[in-house]
């Protein structure tokens, strides 16, 4: 066991998994001599040379494409996307290539990658720095997706995510990146020692893509989130006394509707939390499936708390990311109601 | 502002944008005059490992091997006997029976598209032969002759465009959109220009494991504007991934010219700035074909990067079944296209050289008719489209993921509905 | 008034915004001399010219990053992209610039483009000729999402998103161009000249953007959907003699919510429809704020029928587009519970 | 195949693939010594109505108007007075002065970020002032110089940094992100290279309504391997639109050098297979920039079609505030740049020129940074980031739409919730 933040419990599981095999290599722009805008690959060059840890042109399309063409060949490349507010370019090779090659082949090819990507606000980065745009792949079939909130499950997850044969796109929120944030801004921030999923093994393990992990028991109204918003939700639930059960959904695609019903049966009661911007949000995705297999336990209208249907604007990052205060008052109307 | 029935008209802006024309419309004759045809003579052949910037002649230049006497000459005669030219011939020959049969069976609702190569069948055959079986193909949809190199079964190809049971991409794309594993051919994708990119990366991948494997793609005249072909040329020339970038300029799109896309010059020549050899081939001429991708092949497997290669040719039938070419283009612009045909050319060339007859013509095309008319018996005999046997229903859900999850079995199990 | 198909009341919508307004011009891949693959465009290149009926090269997100360009400089541009799944080329330029461009500059600068792009299957056009990403851009805020489903709309849909000064993207289901389909596929295509709604105007007319329709008045169940499906919907209202009401949402942001909701609170019983996959589609939207906004009044889950969550598949497209049958056994299931 | 505890480590393979070097590394020593400066007289002036094909030579060279006296010479030197190259020293000056001061405040916490352009003011100075007003610019981050040649107020540029009350943008984008439609200047986006062929289409605006306004634009080095940068020139080659696309080649991308993105050759070469003159110039040269800009210019308003220029320059400070490039490449790098520093390099002209003292360059120092300062005190005066006043919660839905639709006005009223 050790003390890790984010970055550095995915930088583990990299080095563990290019310690391994030869056949894992992360690429990007400024992920090589550098070690990444953010870190996260730094030391991989010097350990592993450049030749895996590879500096690429600035072509989010470009660095898509290759990194499919090295899949068929072989490899399992680890892409990153600088931030995900820059995944646009890579789009077409995302969803139109990536997520279908092995149905369009009948099975024939595939190509094994991982696309890390930073996303979220929290960090004063206005517009372009700031989104959260993981319910696009959502409804691309054939993509995994998934968001880690904790540093255990970073480096779990993303060893699940190399060395799975499907495509992977990994969202890392990068406000929580050095440690946990409540989205008490005024608060000093805190560091990922003093959290219990701070503490993260040395070695090799998993944590399966596809499982929600249930983060608090809770009798009222059940409270469903990812990324960022896990410890929004969590403080707002520690501050509000609220009996709320706390469920890290941690993959979106394919989705943990099993843990989700079993938790809305029992409260009666829901509230989805994302960063996002509302509509067409993740949000109304997990909203609808709860609709459809909980119908008939639901004591309260699902409340759905997200970004605004704006731009990330800079001067007003506090009234847009989703607070404590929002989720509150959220749980509240659904508890008043009966 | 917001139109209005109530806004007045406003005139029209005299634009001085410029737009460009195309080679010939339906009321206008075709006229190729201006493409110079040099003399196999006139072409040069430097030393495959020469810089790139060292030869940018060659991407405004034609070579050519081929002869108005149909005999070779020039310093591009590649080694090839007798025999591999005949095989050659025969597999464009082969290539060209199917393509006339399917398109019947497609006019006659047997098949929901087609698309022809007619015209172009020296790119891909000539191409293919002058590779390696490693070598790995990312071909656009034009490139079906590639199949016939590497001796596919022609009726598993049938039986993609039938989409039935035997379909080894289990009906899951329209005709024509192959996929060979086995034959290292990468599945066909419906987007322009994505394999481009894709290959660099292949390419990357087998210096990375210092393997001598060269990937080869191919885009058409239209394709080059877009973002891969691009990204193939940054990222190919910045790792010099082994790669052979073809351009094959048929001269349209669907009903939009080359125009559209050359910039007023010649496509090889857009390699030059990234410091990639541009060869600009007489893509009619098989040998020339044949010469030239030896040549990027071994520069590739040298470690010298990629070849930009733009082969010179004409698309002279529709764009694909959904295509009336004479609603946009001259009748016949075809016959006025200065490069021949392809087959006939490696025809006449073997006939000239004593190494063919007219006779021995007109029985391999009888012989090639013939079986693939079997062949598409046999074909048949497994389903189609229409009447089926289709893969079970039920498969449509597999190959999303490596497992499927479990939405989408509950989602197999509604199908009935 | 007169006869026409939805391509000739897009032509029609087109050729008379050209004619009023020099800054309107129709751009994109064959769109110019040829036409439009589809024919939208014919004989604008014969009226305008090669400037204002222009062909250009094949590279969606070049088409698009010239389009707000020329918006820019006061032009009004339609842009056709020539199928809708060759649009993710152009999602940067449409996500990142073209809908938030007047945001980030505070009202500075903006550019009124249509972007028209057929969609949707039924023509065994295989998976890339078939699909349907309209959810993607309800998910970008900023661009206001149209799909029309008859001629009359298509025409003064057109024509209030041409007038717009804001960018609109305007999905065209492709299946029902010449005809109305409601998913009959072993019947004879129908043609749009006995259809009440292939009579159209000559002159100039608007429909107005974010108000639904509703086609069918009924008391037991809603059925909202848009694009191919309402006919198919409407197929099964009519054969199964469901006492449903039909609502055709016309536009998709704006969403008429107020037209929904009206209609939900009198039914009690929703099942929306599209010809989307599922899993973060636009029915998780719809279904989604229905649930938010009449949940007191559900005597049932809202139920969706969709595509599925694969690519479209060439072989078995009539097992893939939404079916009658589909549509009548969720209508009824609605019906069932009490 | 899924690796595991249990899966043997394998062996890594001898990568034959070629990865390029940086220029140095914070363990090398900087060397610059493979660049060749060529002396004014060296380079050759095309007449600006010259065929692109006829002048690949630009391409390869390096345009210089200042030589090692410090005096103009060759065949560019442009027509520009005393006076006018004094305004430009100035802004220069301005540009630094303002720069020095916003980083400090970044540092102090007052800006959330923000960028310097130091070592590159002749890029947007030089070429701002070769070009009218009403031309279109589309520029990238680090072109600030050209809101100072247009007489932008320089307090309202704090105030956008500062999203106070009174940011133009209404604190809708980070620091730098500057909009000025008054002055023609396009709103900067986040999203690199995406304004480059945008700019394109305004050109072709321009043309279509007759009119002979240009558009120009600017990306990075590094930026050149986006998509955009291609499609800019493909688009804008072919329809000749009237547009001035310029690469500043800065050497870095962040801490990636520019070997990454050059593909072993000039980026002003990129343009020419694509029928586009390449110019490369010192970008360091107040004189050749403008001289070159203004040929560009000339051409593009006779309906010539683009022009793609590189700036050969360096970026002497870090990427912006979250950067640090001692983390990436040899300590003080710049010192090791071989074409100087373009402040010191106009100044010394002028000084040389008797038009121009040492006296007078320490009192407009000081001048400047004196205006700075009261016009800090006065944007903060306004507001800041973190104190305010901004502009009113509410605004923030405003301009997602013209007119706010119902769903954004329900969200207006539950920020409060
Ligand atoms: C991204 C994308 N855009 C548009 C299309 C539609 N389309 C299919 S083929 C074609 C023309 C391609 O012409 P060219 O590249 O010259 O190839 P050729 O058909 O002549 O071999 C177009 C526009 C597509 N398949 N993909
Ligand atoms: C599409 C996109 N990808 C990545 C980034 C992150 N990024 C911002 S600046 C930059 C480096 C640009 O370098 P260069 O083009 O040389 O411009 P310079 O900063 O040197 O002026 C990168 C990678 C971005 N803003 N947009
Ligand atoms: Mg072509
Ligand atoms: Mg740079």
């Amino acid at each position: 066991m050790a003390k890790m933040n984010i970055i550095q419990a995915l930088n583990s599981a990299m080095d563990i998994c290019m310690d391994i095999d030869p056949d894992v290599l992360v690429m990007g722009e400024d992920v090589g001599y550098f070690g990444g805008v953010f870190r996260c690959t730094d030391g991989l060059f010097k350990k592993y040379g450049a030749h895996r840890a590879l500096d690429m042109p600035i072509a989010e399309g470009g660095i898509m494409g290759v990194a499919i063409g090295m899949g068929v060949n072989g490899l399992r490349p680890i892409v990153e996307i600088q931030f995900s507010d820059y995944i646009y370019p890579a789009v077409d090779q995302i969803v139109s290539e990536l997520a279908r090659l092995r149905h369009r082949s009948g099975g024939e090819f595939h190509a094994p990658i991982v696309i890390r990507t930073p996303c979220g606000g929290g960090i004063r980065g206005g517009q372009t720095h700031s989104q959260s745009p993981e319910a696009f792949f959502t409804h691309a079939c054939g993509l995994k997706t998934v968001m880690p909130s904790n540093p255990y499950d970073a480096k779990g997850l993303l060893i699940s995510a190399i060395e799975s044969n499907d495509p992977v796109i990994f969202f890392e929120p990068k406000r929580i990146y050095n440690g946990p944030f409540d989205g008490n801004h005024e608060q000093s921030a805190q560091a990922w020692t003093n959290h219990p999923l701070g503490e993260v093994p040395q070695e090799h393990y998993r944590v399966e893509i596809g499982k929600a992990s249930v983060l608090t028991q809770g009798a009222h109204v059940t409270v469903i989130t990812y990324g960022n918003m896990v410890h929004v939700a969590q403080g707002a639930i520690n501050n509000s006394g609220i009996n709320a059960e706390l469920i890290d959904i941690r993959t979106l695609i394919p989705l943990d509707i099993e843990t989700i019903k079993k938790s809305v049966e029992k409260t009666g009661r829901c509230v989805v939390v994302h960063e996002a911007t509302l509509t067409s949000g993740f949000g109304a995705e997990i909203l609808s499936q709860v609709q459809e297999q909980c119908f008939w336990h639901l004591k309260a209208p699902i409340e759905r708390v997200t970004g605004w249907d704006t731009p990330y604007p800079h001067a007003f990052e506090w009234q847009y990311f989703p607070s404590q205060k929002r989720i509150t008052d959220a749980m509240l109307r659904t508890l008043e109601s009966n | 502002m917001p139109i209005d029935q109530k806004t007045p008209r406003r005139e029209p802006y005299k634009s001085a944008l410029f737009v460009p024309q195309a080679s010939s419309r339906p009321d206008t004759t075709p006229d190729f005059s201006h493409i110079d045809v040099p003399q196999p003579k006139q072409s040069i052949r430097p030393d495959p490992l020469t810089a790139a910037t060292e030869m940018s002649d060659l991407a405004y230049g034609l070579v050519r091997v081929l002869g108005d006497d149909h005999l070779c000459d020039g310093p591009w005669v590649p080694e090839i006997n007798a025999e591999q030219l005949r095989l050659g011939l025969k597999h464009m020959m082969h290539v060209r029976a199917f393509d006339v049969r399917m398109f019947k069976m497609q006019r006659q609702g047997k098949l929901s598209f087609y698309m022809k190569s007619t015209g172009e069948e020296a790119v891909s055959v000539a191409q293919g032969m002058a590779l390696r079986a490693n070598d790995m193909l990312f071909p656009s949809y034009r490139q079906q002759g590639l199949l016939f190199v590497r001796e596919h079964s022609i009726v598993d190809l049938m039986c993609q465009c039938l989409s039935n049971a035997k379909d080894n991409i289990k009906g899951r794309q329209m005709p024509i959109f192959y996929s060979s594993k086995k034959l290292n051919y990468f599945s066909l994708s419906g987007n322009l220009a994505t394999q481009f990119s894709q290959a660099v990366g292949w390419g990357m991948a087998s210096a990375y494991k210092n393997e001598d494997n060269v990937a080869v793609s191919w885009v058409g005249d239209g394709t080059t504007a877009a973002a891969d072909v691009y990204h193939a040329l940054v990222f190919g020339s910045t790792y010099k991934a082994p790669v052979i970038l073809n351009v094959v300029n048929n001269q349209w799109a669907i009903s939009t010219p080359q125009s559209f896309a050359s910039t007023g010059t010649t496509f090889a020549a857009r390699s030059i700035g990234l410091n990639i050899p541009g060869i600009r081939v007489d893509g009619n001429d098989f040998l020339a074909v044949y010469a030239v991708t030896q040549w990027a092949a071994e520069r590739a497997r040298a470690g010298h990067g990629p070849t930009f290669i733009e082969l010179y040719t004409y698309r002279t039938e529709g764009h694909s079944t959904s295509d009336n070419p004479d609603a946009y283009r001259g009748k016949n612009e075809a016959s006025f296209w200065p490069l021949g045909d392809p087959i006939d050319r490696l025809k006449q060339h073997l006939i000239a050289t004593n190494e063919w007859s007219e006779e021995q013509h007109l029985a391999l095309e009888e012989e090639l008719t013939q079986s693939i008319t079997t062949n598409w018996k046999e074909a048949l005999s497994h389903g189609s489209l229409d009447n089926g046997p289709h893969w079970p229903v039920e498969s449509m859900f597999e190959d999303v993921f490596e497992e499927m999850p479990a939405h989408l079995k509950a989602q197999s199990q509604r199908i009935g509905d």
